[in-house]
């Protein structure tokens, strides 16, 4: 009977750290909500930051935050669509899809700090933008791209043969069933590698600390992508670190819990859409 | 001469990589005839049934010699055009395959890919289509649902009748009710001899007494050799070869 | 290299002019008759934090002027400074002290806007209100390890560093320590800013800062039994301080040289920099 | 249409191609000034005396990602078979959004948590001043807790049914299943996600910036300041010269980083090869 | 009077949910017999199989009522130790399911996981149930070599011995040669011969020439309810019900 008891202690163990994990992710959200919340007023999610004084918004990091992540999807999602479509469709099993292959693998495993230097000498220094919202965009398409790939790949492979065949044998061509049949039905897997993408240019900081720079322009909105663009996570690392403004640990903890909160509506935003297609995809069973 | 024939094999060789599928079928099929092709599981039927609208060419390292000609045309020389080649030989598949769209969309998505645009056309060759297809009443009422929601005998002659829309002449079918239960097989069987008053149609089968029943002629193909063609009749109640008789008798397979 | 070519130069303020007109919303910009002499145009300044608060002070008060002028302003340390100015990734470099001899040929164009004196500063629980030269030094090469062993309470010496890119690292190298080299023990904080916020909370803490960062938070400590103070700074008896350079990478043009020019006029020297923390640029020549 | 895939696919190809060159390149001019060895074995940091020994970078960093894979495994492992096996439903709906959701907060925000209550709290209960590796690999191992806990999980959800109820059939209890059959079967993909974590650990900048003290030394303790690789090159990059032997040395660290990142790849290459051969 | 019985089967319902999956079943099974379960695709021949050892248990939302007598213990009742009960009613599955692990270690699992810790007894019990298998010539000299090596048949006969290891008494087997080729097949139906001497043995099949070469008794299911059961020659040739004879001579299924 002793495998009996083992086995109850062992269920008991788990439990405890299913819960252990829950309650470690909800200590997260309530320390950070808990410090942050307080400071997420209207005027400091629209307002302009303050250099010396205190009671500074970050509207404008948070305009960057969303300017950055758009273009660098633009620049990102066809050339990343485009080789997994190729991984998952064209390609044979040669020597040159394998080094495709481990391209993107290696890629998606370099650090971003070395991202990071890459960009800063790519777009700041050697195509002289200095720091700038392009090119911190493009720097997060170079990070985003294998994810993008993989996704890709990893949705349309997901799709079954059959509607590749299907389509073929009604006298397709491979780009119209690549268009109308696979792509539509790899959607909801697409849709999930693009969140995970757009959390990872919201939240990415080391990169844009070299690209995109530590201040934003003086206009609320600037469209400009050449300006300078100090987005939301950088602006809580560097107003931390350089405690310059009275309410520096303040912003700081508000703009975390803003990030949060921002995360979790992208989310929501992007989960249900995604729910609701694969339900239609399945046909509601 | 060699006109006459809808589809007329010639010295047909097929090897994937070192695996030689195929070993010189040769084969006339004439128009709006049922045929069928039997034989024991991995004998080369699918095979033979993908060369005819080279559907193999999606596979890696087949390698083809001799020919195939429909209409006689070659299919096989450089300058056919696969995919209208395919709009004229459709297939259907073992396993149902309908599009994750609506019924509306799924019978729809060949002429659209033929470049039919205008809604009316659209709604009519559907309704045509599934009417051929014996499925117009069932569906009618939810066109814009799921195809996913059809139960799979419906999902079979919905497949039938998305290919019909593309107006094919030869069906090439693979199987078409081995996953379907029996009341949808019969359905399926009575759609073919419809469908053969205007279609030459090629079915795949695992079931003998299916082969009988709904076939004109039956081939026998055993090691990828094609060992006879003959009237289904014929076929089942005194065949030349010894090898078809012991197969259909149950002696093997 | 292939950074630092002369396309940098151009940058420096005069072509930048035009990006800003063509595609800035303009309404966002108070609606004004344009003048002859506007000015326009993004100006970047980075480096040094000692100097942080001037710069921003004075952006701010600059744009409030030139409303479609923009002047971007971040830290960094004096060492990231030059090094954006030279690169071409800054148009201004704020440092506190002089730019290192490997960017002597880059061309760069020194402007001294401002003295800057700093403090050795500790954490309020430390009971030591003065020490030596010598002290000082012992303390951040590590040989001094406890409060006890220059006159307070038995209290471990928790250095706080900043980062080799620093000017005022460099200043209390040259000023304090000379020669000998500071210790790897302790913590390094990135700004001004963070230092002080350091000191203030660790116990036993010492750090070095500028004098516009000292609140009551910290302690600043007499150096060689002087307090820091106009006075002493401008008689020779204060010795820790720095002159205040911005570098421009050739000779400034279009809004850089305004910003500049605005900095060294006499109004802004006289009427703003004490009122700031810090000591006109000509306090010593007087 | 085939052509602008191939092209993408060769421009993906291409980006990791010039990073590695140019990384590369830019990296190993350090040993025009410095020597191999004292830039691998010396302990010492000083690059304004050109002393450039990078080992204590080398050192904390390995130190630092094993010790934030093992505070982090344990707990990612039970979630994982939790999750997969035991969690009734409703409890995995919450778990698994929940998981997902922790993967997308920054590492800043990670870094601001350890800043403001792992540090300080450190100093309270073990004296000094809270920072160094300990607080960055409790850090760490949150954030790493849910790639390894997801990735396990398909792991265990994804073998075969078959294995579980013939391991159940043989009348063994539900732990003896989990512990002898699923998780030996398992270990591939569990493998890969401690690689994985372990890739994500060694990569972070700016959470482990905030929290690790910045000392360029060997640490004598968990809870004295250090440097690793990436928050070396953080510190420095932006004010050393480019093409200085300073400037160069940290392009040889991220070398580093990037050899040790394609190295763990290679490792989960080998390791799904060999998984696949059984 | 039911403690003669092997197994007893008492007005068994199951659900999934709302499907009704097995109505009111009633059924005895002697020791030391074979008895086969036939009945068209979906009928809940499985699903029965696997209410004998409470397999059913780990699927969400299934409701059981009657009661299954094994050896005159009611198996659902609250005293039932479940783990014991899989012990003494261990069970073969469809498809071959070796564990990822040696030869060796796959049949010493059970009796490990039940506590026998000894080399030299654990190296005994594998080679007696490899040889009740009749898989011990073919393997006893790759014994540390990965189960998952082995061909289909073997992998099924080395499932079947991995259970013996463990000594039941009633072997439950899901068609355990349908995954499997012709010669293989014949392997494990000699075996199931030799192995009716000790234990009692329910087989699931679809191949009703196997039912009637290897079963001493055949029960018929139709949608959820047993039609018939009977001796396996009664049930072949002269069946009580007209269902089971029209099944049988494959007029319908
Ligand atoms: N894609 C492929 N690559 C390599 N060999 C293949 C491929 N498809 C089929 N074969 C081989 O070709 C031979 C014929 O296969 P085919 O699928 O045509 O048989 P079949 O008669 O349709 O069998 P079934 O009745 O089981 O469908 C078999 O030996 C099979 O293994
Ligand atoms: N896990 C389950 N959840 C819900 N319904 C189930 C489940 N398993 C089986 N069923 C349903 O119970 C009925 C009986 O299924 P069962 O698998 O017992 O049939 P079977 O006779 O074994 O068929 P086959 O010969 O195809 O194996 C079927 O309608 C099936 O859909
Ligand atoms: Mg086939
Ligand atoms: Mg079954
Ligand atoms: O003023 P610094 O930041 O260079 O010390």
């Amino acid at each position: 009977m002793n495998s009996k008891v083992a086995d109850r202690i062992a269920t008991a163990l788990l439990w405890f750290s299913g819960i252990l994990i829950i309650l470690l992710l909800a200590w997260f959200l309530f320390r950070i909500l808990g410090d942050g919340l307080r400071y997420v007023t209207w005027d400091f999610v629209t307002g302009k930051p303050e250099e010396i004084s205190a009671g500074g918004g970050v509207g404008p990091q948070l305009f960057n935050s969303f300017y950055i992540l758009f273009l660098s999807l633009v620049l990102s999602l066809p050339i990343g669509m485009g080789a997994g479509i190729y991984l998952a469709v064209y390609a044979k099993k040669t020597g040159f899809t394998n080094l495709i292959r481990i391209s993107v693998e290696a890629l998606s495993s370099v650090p971003s700090i070395v991202f990071g230097l890459f960009g800063y000498l790519l777009f700041a220094s050697y195509f002289g933008w200095k720091f700038s919202i392009l090119g911190g965009a493009c720097t997060l398409a170079l990070l985003n791209l294998p994810v993008l790939v993989r996704v890709t790949e990893e949705g349309i492979r997901a799709v079954p043969d059959s509607y590749w065949e299907a389509s073929l044998a009604l006298g397709s061509t491979k780009w119209q069933a690549i268009r109308k049949v696979l792509v539509p039905a790899s959607l909801p897997t697409l849709i999930t590698g693009i969140t995970l993408v757009a959390g990872r240019a919201l939240g990415e900081s080391a990169i844009l600390i070299y690209t995109a720079g530590l201040s934003v322009s003086r206009f609320f909105p600037d469209f400009n992508p050449m300006k300078i663009g100090e987005t939301l996570s950088v602006h809580l690392w560097y107003v931390q670190s350089e405690a310059l403004v009275p309410d520096a640990k303040q912003i700081a903890q508000g703009s975390a819990a803003l990030l949060l909160i921002v995360v979790l509506v992208f989310n929501l935003l992007i989960a249900i859409p995604s729910r609701m297609i694969q339900k239609r995809l399945s046909g509601g069973k | 001469m060699s006109a006459k024939h809808k589809i007329k094999v010639n010295k047909l060789n097929l090897y994937y990589g070192d695996n030689h599928a195929l070993h010189d079928i040769e084969m006339t099929i004439e128009s709006n005839m049922i045929a069928a092709l039997i034989g024991p599981s991995g004998c080369g039927k699918s095979t033979f049934l993908r060369t005819l609208n080279r559907m193999n060419d999606l596979i890696d390292n087949v390698r083809i010699t001799g020919s195939i000609m429909i209409d006689g045309q070659d299919i096989y020389s450089s300058e056919t055009d696969i995919v209208s080649l395919r709009k004229r030989v459709g297939m259907v598949f073992q396993r149902p395959n309908p599009f994750p769209m609506s019924i509306y969309d799924n019978i729809a998505y060949g002429p659209r890919i033929h470049g039919i645009k205008k809604k009316a056309n659209l709604d009519e060759l559907v309704e045509r289509s599934l009417k051929q297809a014996a499925l117009w009443d069932e569906v009618k009422d939810r066109l814009n649902k799921s195809a996913l929601g059809l139960s799979g005998g419906q999902q079979q002659r919905l497949c039938i009748a998305r290919l019909l829309a593309v107006e094919p002449d030869v069906l090439l079918m693979d199987e078409p009710t081995s996953a379907l239960d029996p009341i949808s097989t019969l359905k399926v069987e009575e759609l073919t001899q419809t469908l053969k008053e205007k279609y030459t149609i090629i079915i795949v089968t695992h079931n003998m007494q299916q082969a009988a029943r709904i076939s004109d002629v039956t081939s026998f193909f055993l090691n990828g050799n094609l060992v006879e063609t003959d009237k289904t009749d014929k076929i089942f109640t005194n065949p030349n070869d010894q090898r078809t008789e012991d197969y259909i008798t149950g002696r093997f397979g | 290299a292939c950074g630092k070519t002369d396309n940098n130069t151009s940058n420096a303020g005069g072509t930048q002019t035009q990006t800003p007109a063509a595609t800035a919303p303009a309404t966002n910009a108070p609606k004004e008759a344009p003048k002859s002499e506007e000015i326009t145009g993004t100006v970047t300044a980075s480096g040094s934090t000692a100097l942080l608060p001037l710069v921003k002070a004075a952006g701010e008060q600059f744009m409030a002027k030139h409303p479609k002028a923009t002047i971007n302003v971040s830290g960094g340390g004096s060492g990231t400074g030059v090094k954006n100015v030279a690169e071409g990734t800054s148009d201004i470099g704020n440092s506190d002290v002089a730019a290192a001899a490997e960017y002597a040929d880059k061309g760069l164009k020194e402007h001294i806007v401002a003295i800057a004196a700093f403090a050795l500063v500790v954490n309020n629980d430390v009971n030591v209100e003065s020490l030596t030269k010598q002290q000082a030094a012992d303390i951040y090469s590590g040989k001094i390890k406890n409060w006890k062993e220059v006159g307070g309470k038995d209290l471990p010496i928790t250095l706080i560093h900043r980062p080799d890119s620093s000017g005022s690292r460099k200043l209390v190298q040259q000023l304090v320590m000379e020669k000998t080299e500071f210790s790897k023990e302790g913590v390094t904080q990135e700004s001004s800013g963070a230092m002080k916020t350091a000191v203030a909370q660790t116990s036993g803490a010492i750090g070095y800062i500028d004098t516009p960062y000292i609140d009551n938070t910290l302690k600043a400590l007499k150096f060689e039994g002087v307090a820091f103070g106009k006075e002493t700074i401008k008689n020779g008896t204060y010795k820790l301080y720095g002159q205040e350079r911005m570098y421009t990478k050739g000779e400034p043009k279009g809004a850089t040289k305004a910003f500049i020019d605005f900095i060294m006029a006499d109004d802004f020297q006289n009427n703003q920099v004490e009122k700031l923390g810090f000591l006109p640029a000509n306090l010593l020549k007087k | 249409m085939r052509y602008v895939f191939v092209t993408s696919a060769v421009l993906v190809s291409a980006v990791i191609f010039s990073i590695i060159i140019f990384v590369g390149i830019q990296g190993l001019q350090t040993f025009t000034d410095v020597s191999p060895l004292e830039f691998f074995f010396s302990t010492d940091w000083t690059p304004s005396s050109d002393r450039f020994g990078a080992f204590p970078f080398l050192y904390s960093t390995i130190l630092l990602t094993l010790l934030s894979v093992v505070f982090s495994l344990p707990l990612a492992l039970a979630g994982a078979i939790f999750m997969a096996k035991i969690a009734p439903k409703w409890m995995r709906e919450i778990l698994r959004p929940a998981t997902d959701l922790f993967v997308g907060i920054p590492s800043v925000v990670y870094g601001l948590v350890g800043l403001t209550v792992v540090v300080p709290f450190i100093g309270k209960v073990v004296g000094g001043t809270g920072y160094g590796i300990l607080p960055a690999a409790i850090i760490l191992a949150i954030m790493i807790l849910p790639t390894i806990l997801s990735i396990s999980e398909d792991a265990i959800r994804s073998l075969p049914g078959r294995l579980e109820e013939a391991s159940l059939a043989l009348g063994a209890t539900r732990w003896q299943t989990i512990w002898k059959v699923l998780i030996p079967a398992a270990r591939p993909g569990i493998l890969t996600a401690v690689i994985l974590g372990m890739g994500r650990a060694m990569g972070e900048t700016m959470a482990v910036f905030m929290v690790i003290g910045n000392s360029p030394q060997m640490p004598k303790t968990l809870i004295s300041s250090a440097t690793v690789l990436t928050t070396a090159i953080v510190k420095d990059m932006g004010n050393t010269t480019y093409g200085s032997t300073w400037n160069n040395a940290l392009y040889l660290m991220a070398l580093m980083l990037l050899i040790i990142s394609l190295l763990l790849i290679l490792v989960i290459r080998i390791v799904a090869r060999r998984s696949e051969l059984k």
